[in-house]
């Protein structure tokens, strides 16, 4: 079964023009998804409506095949324990006024996993690669990359099934951006990720799918291997001859 | 300034009246600026204090005393130049008489049973019982001409001035009248310009924006005049008293004994100082040297603490007890309240006090009589009267006096009338019906190039008429 | 933006409708009879009822209510229990005070406080810099009357340059005189005013100041005087609009003291004066009339606010 | 292996400059004073122990008052009730003016309109006549009145502030993060918003505790504020005005007190500001 | 002809804090130049003390020659006349760069007037409005009667950039320096500013420094790249020898991170 269903889902904010025009997506569990198009396409508002925080206008958005109904308390207590987010801004995405531990802890602490919190943020830190003494200190001492981690450390922490990560390694420079792939890389093989990008580099590295998403409509949609070795629509061809290589100067 | 007989004469002072109608809640700036110098009754109080005939040229009471026909001055005019009747007169005085009426007269006037006009220049009161002080209270009606609008915010009366402006929060001005059938005033025109601040006043005075001012609210503002060769401090006689007045209806103030203990605790000589310094008057009763009435009771329940713990324990009160004063919120009841805070303390009795608005005074104590005790300053000439109502909000109640002060109205001759209200007197002193704490001082200070201002101003009048600015 | 107008206006009616029945309802709940303005000492029950009946104070509530409403329709604030005026009418009449009064204040401490305020902010490592940030502390930490009474004190008792007090009687027919009755008060209320705004105006230079747009300005080529001129004075402006609104609601209230200060025959002491009267629909008619005036400068403020910020304009440009 | 921590400087803002350690001491001095008030005064401050007015000296280092009371003790005094108007002030308006703003933060848009209206009102009422519309015609003039009044309309203020600043916090993507962890707007409130905002609101009331001092005072010259024998500075001002002449000091002594007070508070509030506004961590 | 830029041992202190030290550089006329390091290496603070505009604090030792005239320790006053003439900037970030108040059209002319000024040519205002024109279709702005009258909140983060560098080129300087000038934008609309840019430089013949993080981007934009790290230099070289054969450690990570994500492509393609 899959995970996430996306059927003709439109979206408009407020009584604006549609941003998201009759999208149909399938998230299986186990394949990455990668979302990939310009700034505006409607990336993030995909991510929105997947995470509840926003509700279609038109189509249905189901999660393991039941509705996705932000009014359904207990339905909504396992799915956001199933399905966590890491955001593209590392500073505006942790509370600067929060130590790490209680950062990290604060899914387990809302959806009341009974668990031992410190041991899980221990381990979430572990996984992410920070030392344990990261949890005791505030969000301002660390950089970017490492801010990136402790926002991955919270999405982890729960133990979720899907964690959807919007423009996560943008803002990093590409030293960081490299180490945040490999963690995430071997984050994946516990949980399946939806990665957004305007980058198709950085999405390739990870995913097994891809979505092409131009002015909120999916212009092409595919395992990432064939879209990227015969992409179909010049809007694809244009991304990918877009992107700068090392190659071409080295 | 130009002075001389057309001189402008401009006249500080606090009390803006809030509108033209002495009937109607104008407060008491409105004599100030109306009483002998836009209207004028049939008698006028005199500064010091004597009755003297105005618009009446000549009177006569019957033998019973219950009726008095007043011939009217020939030849006076109203501003508006219509000449003055009868007519006119007994309109004016059933103004005040009416049913309707809220002036504070109503009560006085109540022996008058009719008014009748038989020709233009004679007027027929008729009353029901004798009324002595009848032309002392006819000096409050102000004569009206009968066809007059608006007297809220126009005029139309006899006086030597006439209307001539008002500007709301700011000045009022009144001008010579032309056609006024007595004698000519010694100047062209009288502003007079209102203040909320004592300070603001002096320094108009100081920096010669007005010419006199009416009555200093503290001695310490009184320093830079004094000394001064360009200013006059002149002092008058005041009718204005400081009392604190009890519920003599309840416990413990109902018992003469408390009453008197707490009239010998309070120093009021150190209060008159710290209030006035050397200014002001003590007195013993309710009673200013100004009414003929006047006896020194300053003597009765003179300070004396000693005495005055002494009293408490007969009276039951060993140990003292606990009260609250209710004070109005301005000047100087507030600090006298503190004063007899202290004073209080040192024979047992505790104060407290509790500050109220003007408005809330009506409302709490002079309707409700809700209050165990209030300061409050009394101003009127002849009030002694009050004394003799038991329903009045302070509810002192001896028959003796109700009895002594309603004989005294309907006496025969002034002297007998006085005789009854000198003993009325000493017997509300010696009951200490109140805590009469001091008599005003009336301070009136001016530029030294001006003078022939009247120094009591009694009722708060302020004829301005021989009011001279050197040139 | 014609959105935003016809959106913003609802507001403001909304407004002026809940203060007109927050004032009534204020007046009435408490405490205080308008009948005790017309009787004095001496008076008896029957004088007390029929004052009562001539102010209404006699009626429920809710009936005054009505009554109040009906005439708010038809433009009428009523005529005053003391005086019989009506009310609207001696508002009129006090505003030619106040209004000027507030405005000439108003724009002495706008003219005072920009250029203060911005030399605060760009020679801030000077010594004047500094000066001027110490000296507007002192000022917003002075109350209004200390410093109208100091004013007095110096400039009309002690050199005589100024009248003390008052206003003439002629108004505005002669302004000049006029304008020098009132150059105490005027400065009074606007040393205070200046005072806050220059700590505004500061703040608002120093983000001009440390922006990318003046910097992008100065890497092309731009002298930093230029560049402030031509960018800052409009950035800074936007925010510092938004707090004159407010800041006038408290100059219209230091004009009350300052007409306290200085007996002058304005608004203040036509409000200060029906309070002690307990005349409701003076005191009613000022609070109403003040606190429009407010609402409608808070209106205009968010208006140029707009004018001058482009990114308010749009359809979605929230308030901030 | 952790990402090179670029070394963060130390925000220079974080020293405490010389004026906020003026300001906290002027403001630990007042609070010192009137804390004393409670428990020991130079005299008892209904004794009329001096001459009318005297001047300053020895026994009395401000001079005495009318009744010759010390006016020192009456200026300590006055310390406690600053503190009280100030605190009571800003309490109310804390407890007003938070609830409202964090309520028209979340609002909806027509919602928000209603409550912008009602604050814009409130701003609109200037404090000072809405305090003296209360204490003039509430059952007697009391400081508690008084305090009341201040606090409401310090309130609107407070409102306005604590809106803006908590809707700045709810644009962060951590409260999208927390939203998405399953937290209720509760605790939203309570873990992320409230503590973000506390900073600069600190600051703000730092400031409102001031102006609440001098609407105080200002109340009490136009004779609507704390009533005797409450020795409210700005009731000493008022008294010592008609004795400026004769006794300057006596208008003098109040008015150092109370303008000490108001800028330690400002200083003491601007030093607040560098040193506790989240914001100005990050450059 | 002497270079435009010369840079030499070069160290900015902040609070005691070394931040940049020992940077020695130059850049002559038609020539391009690449600044590569992590965030917060001293690359924007070089680009700022060439200017003469380091943040208020910071204290700038050893020499900038700009254009021939020495910058530190000049008076701002005689910097000035530079900026804007021998040298223009363009920044990282178009939305804060840009004054959020003015629309495009009068901000790309105040510009243009001011360099008429300086040459002594006096502009209509038609002829004002003729050179706006001009440069706004120069870096290729569709609809610039439109676009002229926008503000920059109403524009996209591409076209936001290309008006920054309408107005970086109308000071028409002999050196540019982009600092980031892509970092904001995503994929398709960096690839077209970095078009523009290179052909910009080449057709005037103006000397670029070009700052950024991605290596690939540096190489898309320059001939030859400066790395630095942690406020030193490490390494020097062309685009070939640096990306092609990097010899120190830190220029080796860089390189091999680049061609991870090449790979990810590549090795589909
Ligand atoms: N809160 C909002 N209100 C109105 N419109 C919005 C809002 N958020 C986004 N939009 C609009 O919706 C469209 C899609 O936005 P979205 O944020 O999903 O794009 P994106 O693909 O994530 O872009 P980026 O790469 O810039 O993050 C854009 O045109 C944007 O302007
Ligand atoms: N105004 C400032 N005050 C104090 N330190 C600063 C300031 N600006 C920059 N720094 C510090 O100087 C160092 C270099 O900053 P710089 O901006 O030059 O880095 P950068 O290489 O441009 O980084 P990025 O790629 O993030 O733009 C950093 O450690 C930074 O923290
Ligand atoms: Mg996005
Ligand atoms: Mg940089």
């Amino acid at each position: 079964m899959s995970l996430v269903d996306l059927a003709a889902v439109s979206f408009a904010y407020g009584r604006g023009r549609s941003v998201l025009d009759g999208v149909d997506l399938r998230i299986e569990a186990g394949r990455n998804l990668g979302i990939v198009g310009e700034s505006g396409s409607g990336k993030t508002t995909i991510l929105r409506l997947m995470l509840g925080l926003a509700r279609p206008t038109a189509g249905r958005i189901a999660f393991r095949g039941e509705p996705l109904d932000p009014g359904n308390r207990p339905f909504m207590r396992g799915f956001r324990r199933a399905v966590q987010a890491v955001f593209q801004d590392p500073y505006s995405s942790l509370d600067p006024r929060q130590k790490v531990a209680d950062i990290i802890a604060e899914p387990l602490r809302s959806l009341k996993v009974e668990t031992d919190v410190d041991a899980a943020v221990a381990g979430a830190l572990a996984s992410v690669d920070l030392p344990p003494d990261t949890a005791g200190r505030y969000p301002h001492e660390f950089s970017g990359g490492q801010r990136q981690r402790i926002a991955i450390a919270r999405a982890i922490v729960s133990r979720p099934d899907l964690v959807l990560a919007d423009e996560v390694v943008s803002a990093l420079d590409l030293t960081t951006r490299i180490r945040i792939v490999d963690l995430l890389k071997t984050l994946s093989e516990k949980t399946t990720l939806v990665l957004v990008s305007h980058d198709i580099g950085f999405v390739a590295l990870l995913c097994h799918d891809l979505v092409i998403l131009e002015k909120g409509r999916i212009v092409e949609q595919g395992p990432a291997r064939d879209i990227l070795s015969a992409p179909r629509h010049p809007y694809t061809r244009r991304l990918l001859a877009s992107t700068p290589r090392l190659a071409d100067f080295a | 300034a130009d002075g001389g007989p057309d001189a402008v004469i401009n006249i500080g002072s606090l009390y803006e009246p809030q509108n033209l109608d002495n009937t109607a809640g104008a407060g008491q700036g409105i004599n100030e600026a109306f009483n002998g110098n836009v209207y004028e009754a049939l008698f006028r109080l005199d500064d010091d204090g004597k009755v003297s005939p105005s618009l009446v040229k000549d009177y006569k009471v019957s033998d019973d005393g219950l009726t008095y026909t007043f011939t009217l001055q020939p030849g006076v005019t109203f501003h508006s130049g219509d000449p003055l009747t009868s007519a006119d007169v007994k309109w004016s005085i059933e103004r005040v008489t009416s049913a309707d009426s809220k002036s504070s007269r109503k009560n006085s006037l109540k022996p008058i049973a009719a008014i009748e006009t038989p020709d233009d220049a004679t007027v027929v009161v008729k009353l029901s019982s004798r009324s002595i002080s009848l032309p002392y209270n006819l000096s409050y009606v102000w004569v009206i001409n009968d066809a007059a609008k608006d007297l809220q915010s126009a005029e139309d009366g006899t006086g030597p001035y006439a209307l001539d402006g008002w500007q709301r929060g700011a000045q009022l001005a009144i001008k010579r009248f032309d056609k006024y059938w007595g004698p000519k005033p010694e100047n062209g025109e009288v502003v007079f310009k209102y203040f909320t601040e004592a300070t603001a006043l002096n320094n108009a005075l100081l920096t010669g924006a007005v010419d006199v001012i009416t009555s200093v609210q503290s001695p310490d503002s009184l320093a830079q005049f004094k000394d001064n060769p360009d200013f006059t401090v002149a002092e008058g006689k005041s009718t204005t008293k400081l009392l604190l007045a009890y519920n003599d209806r309840v416990a413990p103030f109902d018992n003469v004994k408390v009453r008197k203990a707490l009239a010998r605790a309070v120093d009021d000589k150190k209060l008159l100082e710290a209030v006035w310094g050397d200014y002001g008057t003590l007195i013993g009763s309710f009673v200013p040297p100004t009414d003929p009435w006047y006896v020194d009771l300053t003597k009765v329940d003179a300070y004396d603490p000693e005495s005055a713990k002494a009293l408490l324990a007969e009276a039951g009160y060993p140990d003292g007890f606990t009260f609250t004063i209710d004070t109005p919120n301005y000047d100087p009841h507030p600090l006298a309240a503190q004063f007899l805070q202290g004073e209080l303390a040192k024979v047992g009795v505790k104060v407290n006090i509790n500050v109220i608005t003007a408005n809330e005074w009506y409302t709490k104590i002079y309707k409700a009589h809700d209050f165990q005790a209030t300061l409050q300053e009394h101003v009127n000439h002849r009030d002694i009267v009050f004394y003799g109502n038991p329903d009045f909000y302070w509810g002192y109640d001896n028959p003796k006096v109700t009895e002594l002060i309603k004989a005294s109205e309907e006496a025969a001759t002034v002297d007998e009338q006085t005789e009854k209200l000198k003993e009325a007197n000493i017997q509300i002193a010696e009951d200490a019906a109140s805590n009469w704490l001091y008599l005003y001082p009336q301070i009136v200070v001016s530029k030294t190039s001006v003078t022939g201002y009247p120094l009591n101003g009694l009722n708060s009048q302020f004829f301005s008429y021989g009011i001279k600015k050197a040139d | 933006m014609l959105a935003y107008v016809v959106r913003r206006t609802a507001i403001l009616l909304v407004s002026v409708l809940i203060a007109a029945a927050v004032l009534f309802l204020l007046l009435r709940l408490l405490p205080g009879d308008p009948a005790n303005a017309l009787v004095s000492v001496g008076a008896d029950a029957d004088q007390i009822e029929a004052a009562r009946r001539q102010v209404g104070s006699d009626l429920p509530i809710a009936a005054q209510f009505v009554r109040y409403l009906g005439q708010l329709g038809r433009f009428d604030l009523g005529a005053s229990f003391v005086s019989g005026v009506p009310v609207l009418e001696e508002i009129g009449r006090r505003l030619t005070l106040t209004l000027p009064l507030t405005a000439l204040a108003f724009l002495s401490a706008v003219l005072l406080a920009l250029p203060l305020g911005i030399l605060a902010a760009v020679k801030r490592d000077r010594w004047y810099g500094g000066l001027i940030s110490i000296v507007s502390q002192f000022g917003v930490a002075v109350p209004v009357f200390w410093i109208g009474i100091l004013l007095v004190t110096a400039f009309a008792v002690k050199l005589r340059l100024f009248p003390s007090s008052g206003f003439p009687p002629s108004g505005w027919r002669d302004p000049l005189t006029a304008l020098h009755q009132l150059a105490l008060p005027i400065l009074t209320i606007a040393l205070v005013m200046s005072a806050s705004l220059i700590r505004y105006v500061r703040s608002a230079t120093l983000d001009v100041i440390g922006s990318d747009y003046l910097r992008t300005a100065r890497a092309l080529g731009a002298g930093y005087g230029e560049a402030l001129v031509r960018h800052g004075i409009r950035n800074g402006a936007v925010p510092v609009i938004s707090i004159l609104g407010i800041e006038l609601a408290s100059t219209l209230l230091g004009a009350v003291v300052v007409e306290r200060v200085f007996s002058l025959p304005g608004l203040g002491s036509m409000l200060l004066s029906g309070i002690e009267q307990r005349d409701y629909p003076s005191v009613q008619g000022v609070l109403f009339v003040s606190t429009l005036l407010v609402l409608l400068v808070g209106f205009a403020a968010d208006l140029t606010q707009r004018l001058v910020d482009p990114r308010l304009r749009g359809p979605s440009g929230a308030r901030s | 292996m952790t990402d090179a921590a670029p070394a963060l400087a130390p925000p220079a803002s974080r020293r405490l400059t010389p004026a906020f350690l003026v300001g906290a001491a002027l403001v630990g001095l007042h609070v010192a004073v009137g804390l004393l008030t409670l428990v020991w005064t130079p005299y008892d401050p209904a004794a009329m122990t001096g001459g009318r007015l005297a001047p300053p000296s020895l026994l009395h280092w401000a001079g005495t008052d009318r009744l010759g009371r010390d006016l020192f003790t009456e200026i300590m005094i006055g310390a406690r009730i600053a503190l009280a108007v100030g605190s009571g002030a800003v309490a109310i308006a804390a407890a007003i003016g938070v609830t409202v703003g964090l309520l028209a933060a979340f609002a909806s848009r027509a919602v928000d309109d209603v409550l912008a209206a009602t604050l814009d009102i409130l701003i609109a009422f200037p404090t000072l006549l809405l305090a003296m519309l209360i204490v003039a015609a509430g059952d007697g003039a009391n400081l508690g009145t008084a305090i009341l009044a201040i606090g409401i309309a310090a309130s609107a203020i407070v409102a306005r502030l604590t809106r803006i600043l908590a809707r700045r916090v709810l644009a962060m993507d951590y409260i999208t993060a927390a939203r998405v962890s399953g937290t209720s707007w509760l605790g939203i409130v309570r873990i992320h918003v409230l503590p973000n905002i506390w900073p600069t609101l600190i600051v703000n009331f730092a400031l409102q505790f001031g102006l609440a001092v001098i609407a105080e005072a200002s109340l009490s010259y136009l004779g609507l504020g704390a009533p005797p024998p409450n020795a409210s500075w700005g009731r000493l001002l008022q008294e010592a005005q008609a004795t400026v002449y004769t006794a300057p000091f006596g208008a003098i002594a109040p008015g150092i007190a109370l303008v000490s007070l108001v800028i330690g508070l400002n200083l003491f509030a601007d030093g607040l500001r560098d040193v506790a506004d989240p914001t100005r961590r990050r450059r | 002809m002497g270079d435009l830029l010369t840079i030499d041992d070069l160290s900015i202190r902040h609070a005691g804090r070394p931040l940049v030290s020992g940077v020695s550089l130059s850049v002559t006329a038609g020539e391009r130049l690449g600044l590569i390091g992590e965030s917060g290496s001293g690359k924007s603070l070089t680009a700022l003390a060439a200017i003469g505009l380091l943040p208020e604090g910071m204290t700038a030792s050893g020499s900038v020659r700009l254009a021939g005239r020495e910058v530190i320790g000049a008076a701002d006053r005689d910097v000035v006349g530079l900026r804007g003439t021998a040298v223009a900037t363009i920044f990282q970030e178009p939305l804060t760069a840009l004054d959020p108040l003015m629309r495009i059209g009068d901000q790309i002319a105040e510009v243009a007037r001011r360099r008429a000024r300086r040459d002594g040519r006096s502009l209509s205002r038609a002829g004002v409005a003729a050179e706006v024109t001009a440069l706004m279709a120069r870096v290729a702005l569709p609809d610039p009667a439109r676009l002229s009258r926008a503000y920059p909140h109403e524009m996209s983060g591409g076209q936001r950039q290309r008006a920054a560098i309408a107005m970086a080129l109308a000071c028409r300087p002999r050196l540019l320096i982009a600092d980031e000038p892509t970092t904001a934008l995503d994929v398709t609309t960096q690839a077209e500013v970095l078009k523009l840019l290179e052909t910009l430089v080449r057709e005037e013949n103006m000397g670029l420094l070009f700052i950024s993080h991605d290596l690939p981007v540096v190489g898309a934009a320059v001939d030859r790249v400066v790395v630095l790290r942690a406020g030193e230099m490490v390494e020097e070289g062309t685009v070939a020898e640096v990306f092609g054969r990097p010899r120190h450690p830190y220029t080796i990570g860089l390189v091999e991170a680049a061609r991870a994500f090449d790979r990810a492509i590549g090795a589909a393609l």
